[in-house]
């Protein structure tokens, strides 16, 4: 553990205004399609209220399903640790640690689809099938990323990659990090539930992946899971920030103020994709997926094939 | 002259070969086939060397068990197990005539690539004929008694190359093959006896229960 | 030394218990205290020797040709070692609880004794020093294990699948014949020493030696395509057998690739690419065949080939190591290699146990019958999710550490200026088959213990007694220790690597100062998600306290009917996966208008062995006609021979 | 004088069986005179050789390996017999003994004649011996059996007898070497006219070969085999085939002796493929179990002259192999005979799930299935395991690619049939059949035989160790 106080500032930033970037995702939404639309703070709202709403729970399921949300917003609170968020040193920083960033959160998302199984409800199988075939091809484009990090930067753990250097790396690299920042911001989209793999505002359970999913938690639990996927948005939010924008150089409040900036970015972002994109039938979300791998891969493929 | 004489009497073991080869019928086939015996008991006589106890006694033994008993006995198996006479080829006698030719050519053919030491006598050609015709007519007639016949043949053919070293090998030696051929004839004429009886066709074709199906 | 020898003799000792002592909860006492403690005996030197006590070893003078046969622990030994004898201790104690509660008392008495028989010939196995001594254990313990299979052999099925085992294992026995016999070519005697230093005159720079033992080795451990008979086998076999297995039998295989790279040097670079390109081939199929599987062990057979193609990744590694003269590499992948081993010995020892308590309660292996298991059985379910989390590989379990060493080893070689930067590509493909096998426990663990029962079966179940609890929960507790404690354990698996690869001591120091405070860090990382986790839940718990909390039906859209039917199936969840990888999953799919349900097939071996043998047996009868009853034949075929040979005679004038 | 004695004694107790009236006192006839020549052979370890009728009878290396298996196996075989004439009177029993005695004394004199023609004697008594005992039961299948055993094996010894007087003629006129004695053709090997020499080599091949049961002059064997008396055929399958053998390996010692290697060799490789590939095809979905062993024995009568063929360290695989072959095949054919027995079939459709029924020798049969098809840790794997890496060493790598192609066939046909036999449910007439219920005579001899198979396999005692290794010398092979 190595906590700076900027480091430190940084980790609460994010887990405080988790919430907002999902937010501004929907109030861009709101503003570009011409509707009113929820506030911005709005989730705030939301969570709060449920935070003090009593909760059901189906007979037919056991303490996993009371575990998972719980567990899910611990998992993304431990991702959180792994990233350089201020630009320099994450908490928590050993050779490797970006595979356990990536299955540290499989964890979370492991325990999320049990929860759904143990409601015994077709609905929330059907979910968790989805978010489970998913997920296991996000994985691929993330490690296919990580790669071409480590081949450019010549480091093993996300602090190093993203700490000080990069901005050296950028000057020989760029074409192959702008690649793999717009790949990972479309896996972003896909980890998150987001258009166009997924619709958070439908209504109709059968189009749904991560809400039927979530369908039978009710009060704290929702509550938990709620601003889980908030948090998992600013977290990956965060990661494809410190690879666009290195803020080695810059003054420790600086590299706060792109953190932030950058995360409202990507909220924004969002908020547009999802108002100018519909979103794509399922047998086509493994197509979506594969060419954000395939931009990875292309980067990856490029720099191994330029030794730095 | 003894060389001379010899080379007429193997001359007359290839006639005989020829002649059981072609008889259509199975009493004058074991006719025949004593007559071979015969022929094989002089053979030592006319042998280079002449007359010692040892071949005297060789020559008689082997007209005894190869021209007498052994014939008898068969005569004996076929009237007993009523065989009826004819000889049943599964290859027509011109057939056979053929393969008796090709075999002739072979053995001839063989016996050219002996050493030169070798050449010039017939044993060696004459043998490999016996030898061969005995085998065609093993593997060329139905009847199990014609096949005990062929097998005496074959037997005759190698006996002949034998009677040549008879001064080589020990009289144990051949007193122990001429018994064994003459047991061993005794008991495939006792099961051809009993084929026979149990198959009440002599025809060695019909003996096919054992196969892999 | 002579404590291994005590020890296996108390196994041995057991086997006749078991077949002699009268009254079966005694026997089933005697023996399993026997195993247990000959086992506990037979570890020690195998400890000694992890800590640097130097090579043991003993010889037996026997008039056999190639010298004395000879016996001893190194540190690739005494690893293998000590897996063999826990999860085979385990398993003991376990496998006679389930054979009294589910066999007649003559079937359990002889599976007891074969049980102990394998388990001292693992032990042979890997320790064996000497070729004969290895083929003559190796066999034995392919028979004993046959013989375990053939347990229930009143069922067609189990002798099939014994069938296919003995074939498949006797022609890996064969192979490895031919591959001692071109190695035994140089050297003074068969003695693994003399093999190592007949290491000159391998021709080809032993490539062919390297394949031979690629294959022959491969078809024990069962990587893709030399896997078929695996799956049939476990899911024939009881559940302590096929656990032992999974565990460690298959593991086997891997002891003897390693055991050769030992002895004859550095593998050529084209073969550490081919076990690499191997190993990510079965990695991915594997973890592919098992989510199209509804028999939870037929599963978990298949998760077996995954892991072994995890396992080969990191012997890959290890090998370009070696070839590309990266001595980090070697040592971190056979380390990692060794290390994936030893956790997916424990915990599919532990998945395969409590499956089989589920089979037990149930009598049904089948998961689309399965279902709600979890409240009756709740310390069953909770070591299977223990199971569960270690083989998907996520932290905080021993799985995360063997493939976060893998990928450090990946990652390594990624940065490296050779052309082994190409390796890097494993990585993305080891994280697809992590992706794969979480969906794929996802559905084991959510189908047969979670939702409403699919069938009446599930509703008989109750949670199952100590003897089979117990075995469990140890195992559990290793592979929680070595997910929060990686620090304590890598050292000794580094070691192993470095004695595999040839490293010097340096090198290995190195290797430790590098990788040592990662470890470090990796302990911290997993206690604070233990933590967090526990300060979230603690603060839910707190909130909830104040409030109403009700229990209801499942919301399910305002419709109200709903029955367990209508529950997601294992056939439904894989659905969507397996339709991304189409043909290569070999499902077949049954849509009706009220069931969907889908029939998974072995590519290799409904495809490729059956066809192949059905094929030989045919161009066999062909020859029948040669044998048929006709003596003028026979006699046609002397005549034939000695033609043939006189014209030799002739020809080679 | 003691070698006349073990062929003569047994001899003179067959004509006196034949007149003995009870059948206890023939029985025990039996095992005495086993018991007796077992004790005589054992004599011959540790007595330095001499020999009698001036040299012909003699025991050297490779006979004494032969003798010595003869004699176990005959004493197993007699035990087993003992038991077997309680409840069966093949051919009223006295010829039947009679006859065993007779092999015994004929397959003495093949294993200790230093004379090539006196071994053919031998050979061809053994042939008259077994005929009898093959046509136990009287009726038409044996009837064939006996018939083509006597035809094919009859002019297989014929052109032996060619072969042995193509040798004769070999030796040069002018005397100093004693004719066919087999001392003086190997020391006076280099004046051997190298014609006569190959033509006798070939014929011999041929002869004995049918007597071994090479393919393709195998046919005999699995009708032969499949009616005969088990024990019979333990008997021919473990010691006639052996002593057949041991007619190849004397011509094989003199023409390596005379430096024929290049042309020797190449016709056993030949032979020992041709047979492997032969007894893999016929294995393959074999229906009887019988059958099933008769092609085995193919397979390994093959394995043995492979073994020949390669030389070097195989050719000691081959004379070790001579001896585990034997014995396994006698373990096997007593096993088989003992089901055989108890369903009265040999076809396996009708023998499923014997362990419920026999299960001792069911159990046996597992062990004979592992033992036979070469194993660790049983005997065979050791010698078939040196014929490979001999093929190796002396640089056929393909011919032991062949080999383990044919072997993993053969094993899958092998285990294939076993396991049906052992193992699944009784098929329903032997449900009436007394579960367990086993004569110890019945068993103890398999398992006698399978011990030393298996003890053969993890230690092979000294001397036995120098004796091996000297006959595979003699047939221009090396001791590891």
């Amino acid at each position: 553990m190595n906590i700076t106080p900027s480091s430190a500032i940084a980790f609460i930033l994010v887990l405080l205004i988790a919430p907002a970037v999902a937010g501004v995702a929907t109030r861009t939404k709101s503003v570009l399609t011409g509707r009113q639309g929820a506030p911005a703070l709005q989730l705030y709202f939301d969570l709060w209220k449920l935070v003090r709403r009593g909760a059901v729970f189906s007979e037919t399921t056991t303490w996993v399903f009371r575990l998972a949300p719980a567990a899910m917003v611990a998992t993304t609170v431990l991702a959180a640790t792994l990233l350089p968020l201020d630009g320099r040193m994450s908490f928590i920083r050993f050779s490797g640690d970006a595979v356990a960033f990536a299955y540290v959160l499989g964890l979370g998302r492991f325990l999320l689809v049990l929860a759904a199984l143990d409601t015994g409800s077709s609905f929330e199988g059907m979910g968790a099938s989805r978010e489970v075939t998913f997920a296991s091809l996000v994985e691929v484009g993330l490690f296919l990323s990580f790669g071409t990090l480590v081949v450019v930067t010549r480091e093993l753990s996300l602090s190093g990659m993203l700490g000080m250097p990069f901005a050296h790396h950028w000057a020989a690299n760029a074409p192959a990090l702008v690649m793999i920042s717009i790949g990972l911001f479309a896996l972003l989209l896909a980890e998150c539930s987001r258009v166009p793999v997924d619709d958070p505002s439908t209504h109709l359970e059968l189009t749904m992946v991560h809400e039927v999913m979530v369908l039978d938690h009710s009060g704290p639990d929702l509550a938990l899971i709620l601003y889980g996927s908030a948090l998992k948005l600013a977290v990956l939010g965060a990661l494809v920030v410190s690879v666009l924008i290195p803020r080695g150089g810059l003054p420790a409040a600086g590299s706060l103020a792109v953190l932030g900036g950058g995360l409202l970015a990507i909220g924004v972002g969002v908020g547009i994709v999802e108002a100018t994109m519909a979103r794509l039938r399922l047998p086509k979300v493994a197509l979506y997926l594969a060419g954000a791998s395939s931009l990875a891969l292309f980067s990856l493929i490029l720099v191994l094939w330029t030794p730095a | 002259m003894t060389h001379s004489s010899l080379q007429l009497l193997l001359l007359l073991v290839v006639l005989t070969d020829f002649a059981v080869l072609g008889t259509s019928r199975l009493s004058a086939c074991i006719r025949w086939i004593a007559f071979q015996g015969a022929i094989l008991g002089l053979l030592p006589l006319v042998t280079e060397g002449g007359l010692t106890m040892h071949v005297v006694a060789l020559a008689i033994g082997t007209v005894i068990v190869k021209a007498m008993l052994l014939p008898g006995f068969l005569r004996w198996a076929i009237r007993e197990a009523a065989i009826r006479r004819e000889v049943e080829p599964l290859v027509g006698y011109m057939g056979s005539m053929l393969f008796g030719a090709a075999a002739l050519g072979a053995a001839f053919a063989v016996a050219n690539t002996m050493p030169a030491s070798a050449r010039g006598s017939l044993v060696v050609p004459v043998a490999l004929v016996t030898v061969m015709i005995g085998m065609v007519i093993l593997t060329t007639r139905a009847k199990a008694v014609t096949q005990v016949v062929g097998y005496m043949m074959l037997e005759n053919g190698v006996y002949i190359f034998g009677l040549t070293l008879a001064r080589r090998v020990p009289f144990l030696v051949e007193a122990g093959v001429l018994l064994d051929v003459f047991v061993g004839v005794f008991i495939m004429g006792i099961v051809v006896f009993h084929i026979n009886r149990e198959f009440d066709s002599i025809s060695a074709a019909n003996l096919t229960e054992l196969r892999e199906s | 030394m002579i404590l291994l020898f005590i020890g296996l003799g108390m196994v041995v000792s057991a086997a006749v218990a078991a077949l002699v002592v009268r009254g079966d909860a005694l026997r089933d006492r005697v023996f399993a205290t026997l195993v247990v403690a000959g086992a506990g005996l037979a570890s020690v030197p195998a400890f000694r020797v992890l800590g640097g006590a130097g090579h043991l070893a003993a010889r037996w003078p026997s008039g056999l040709p190639g010298g004395d046969l000879s016996i001893g622990i190194d540190p690739l030994s005494a690893v293998f070692l000590l897996a063999a004898l826990a999860v085979g201790a385990a398993n003991a104690v376990y496998g006679a609880a389930d054979m009294r509660a589910g066999a007649t008392a003559r079937i359990s008495r002889q599976a007891n004794a074969a049980y102990a028989v394998l388990v001292v010939t693992l032990a042979l196995v890997v320790t064996a020093q000497s070729v004969l001594l290895f083929l003559s254990a190796w066999e034995m313990m392919a028979i004993s294990s046959f013989l375990l299979i053939m347990t229930d052999h009143h069922q067609a099925h189990v002798r099939r699948a014994g069938f296919i085992y003995l074939v498949a294992t006797h022609t890996g026995t064969l192979l490895l014949f031919v591959m001692f016999a071109v190695w035994s070519r140089g050297a003074a005697d068969w003695s693994f020493a003399s093999l190592a230093a007949a290491r000159p005159t391998l021709m080809w720079g032993g490539g062919p030696l390297f394949l031979l033992a690629l294959a022959g080795f491969g078809v024990k451990a069962g990587f893709v395509p030399l896997h078929f008979w695996l799956p049939p086998a476990h899911a024939a076999s009881p559940s302590h057998v096929s656990a032992l297995m999974s565990g460690i039998v298959i593991k086997t295989g891997i002891y003897g690739i390693l055991r050769v790279v030992m002895l004859a040097g550095a593998p050529p670079a084209w073969w550490a690419w081919i076990v690499l390109l191997l190993g990510a081939l079965s990695a991915v199929l594997g973890v592919l065949w098992a989510l199209a599987q509804h028999d939870i062990k037929r599963l978990l057979a298949y998760h077996s080939v995954e892991n072994i193609g995890i396992i080969l990744i990191g012997i890959g590694l290890g090998a370009l190591g070696t070839a590309y003269h990266h001595p980090m590499l070697a040592i971190l992948g056979y380390g990692a290699a060794v290390l994936h081993t030893v956790n997916h010995a424990l915990f599919k020892s532990l998945l395969f146990m409590s499956a089989g308590a589920v089979y037990r309660m149930t009598s049904t292996c089948n998961m689309e019958e399965l279902g709600g298991i979890a409240p009756r059985m709740p310390i069953t379910f909770a070591v299977f999710l223990v199971g569960s989390i270690a083989i998907i590989g996520v932290p905080p379990l021993n799985g995360f550490v063997s493939e976060w060493l893998v990928f450090q080893g990946l990652f390594r070689a990624g940065y490296s200026s050779s052309a082994l930067r190409i390796a890097l590509l494993g990585a993305p493909i080891l994280a697809l088959v992590g992706g794969l096998a979480l969906a794929c426990f996802a559905k084991a663990a959510g189908v047969v213990f979670l939702g409403r029962p699919r069938s009446a079966r599930p509703l008989a179940a109750r949670e199952v007694g100590p003897a089979f609890l117990f075995p469990q929960l140890a195992l559990a507790a290793i592979c929680v220790a070595i997910g929060l404690m990686p620090a304590a354990i890598l050292r000794p698996f580094l070691f192993v690597g470095a004695t595999i690869a040839g490293e010097p001591q340096a090198q290995l120091a190195t290797a430790w100062a590098d990788v040592a405070p990662d470890a470090q860090h990796i302990a911290v990382f997993a206690t604070a998600l233990l933590l967090v986790a526990a300060v979230i839940w603690a603060g839910r718990r707190l909130v909830l306290h104040r409030r109403s909390v009700r229990s209801d039906a499942t919301w399910s859209s305002g419709y109200g009917a709903t029955t367990s039917r209508m529950q997601y199936t294992a056939s439904s969840f894989a659905a969507p996966l397996l339709s991304v990888f189409g043909p290569l999953t070999g499902v077949q799919e049954h849509r009706g208008a009220t069931v969907f349900h889908s029939v998974p097939r072995d590519l290799i071996l409904d495809r490729v062995v059956a066809p192949l043998w059905a094929y030989v047996r045919r161009s066999a009868l062909r020859l029948r006609p040669i044998q048929d009853g006709r003596l003028h034949f026979y006699l046609v075929y002397v005549v034939a021979t000695v033609l043939a040979f006189l014209t030799y005679l002739v020809v080679t004038q | 004088m003691l070698e006349l004695l073990i062929v003569v004694m047994p001899l003179a107790a067959g004509g006196l069986a034949y007149v003995l009236q009870r059948a206890r006192a023939r029985s025990a006839l039996l095992l005495m005179i086993a018991t007796l020549h077992t004790g005589a052979v054992g004599l011959l370890w540790v007595r330095p050789a001499d020999s009698a009728l001036g040299g012909w009878l003699m025991v050297d290396d490779l006979g004494l390996v032969v003798l010595s298996l003869v004699s176990v196996l005959f004493l197993v075989v007699a035990y087993y017999a003992a038991g077997y004439l309680r409840t069966q009177t093949p051919r009223g029993g006295r010829a039947f003994v009679s006859c065993l005695l007779a092999f015994l004394s004929a397959t003495s004199l093949v294993a200790l004649s230093q004379h090539l023609a006196l071994l053919w004697v031998g050979m061809e008594s053994t042939t008259l011996a077994v005929a009898p005992l093959i046509y136990a039961r009287n009726d038409r299948r044996s009837l064939e059996a006996v018939w083509k055993y006597l035809v094919l094996s009859s002019v297989g010894i014929a052109l032996a007898l060619l072969a042995v007087f193509l040798l004769a003629t070999a030796q040069p006129v002018d005397g100093g070497s004693r004719a066919l004695l087999l001392p003086d053709l190997i020391s006076g090997a280099s004046r051997l006219d190298p014609w006569w020499l190959r033509a006798s080599f070939v014929f011999a091949l041929v002869g004995f070969g049918t007597k071994m049961g090479l393919a393709p002059l195998h046919t005999w064997k699995p009708d032969t085999y499949g009616e005969a008396p088990s024990l019979v055929g333990g008997l021919m399958a473990g010691a006639l085939t052996s002593c057949a053998f041991l007619g190849v390996a004397r011509f094989t010692q003199v023409a390596m002796a005379a430096g024929l290697q290049t042309f020797v060799r190449p016709l056993l490789i030949a032979s020992g493929l041709f047979s492997l590939l032969v007894a893999a095809a016929f294995i393959i979905g074999q229906a009887d179990v019988k059958r099933l062993l008769a092609y085995s024995s193919v397979e390994h009568m093959g394995l043995l002259v492979l073994g020949l063929g390669v030389g070097g360290i195989g050719t000691y695989g081959s004379v070790l192999h001579l001896i585990n072959n034997g014995l396994i095949k006698g373990m096997l054919f007593l096993t088989v005979g003992n089901l055989v027995l108890a369903t009265g079939t040999s076809v396996v459709s009708d023998m499923h799930g014997m362990l419920r029924v026999r299960p001792v020798s069911a159990w046996l049969l597992l062990v004979g299935l592992f033992a036979v098809t070469g194993s660790p840790p049983f005997g065979l794997f050791i010698s078939e395991f040196s014929i490979i890496s001999g093929a190796i060493r002396e640089h056929h790598p393909w011919v032991a690619g062949a080999t383990v192609l044919m072997l993993t066939i053969i094993f899958a046909g092998i285990a294939r049939m076993i396991i049906d036999i052992a193992y699944g449910e009784p098929t329903g007439a032997d449900d009436e059949l007394s579960s367990g219920g086993e004569r110890a005579s019945f068993v103890v001899g398999p398992v006698v035989l399978a011990g030393i198979v298996l003890l053969l396999g993890l230690y092979i005692p000294a001397p036995l160790r120098a004796v091996i290794g000297r006959a595979a010398a003699s047939l221009g092979g090396a001791a590891p």
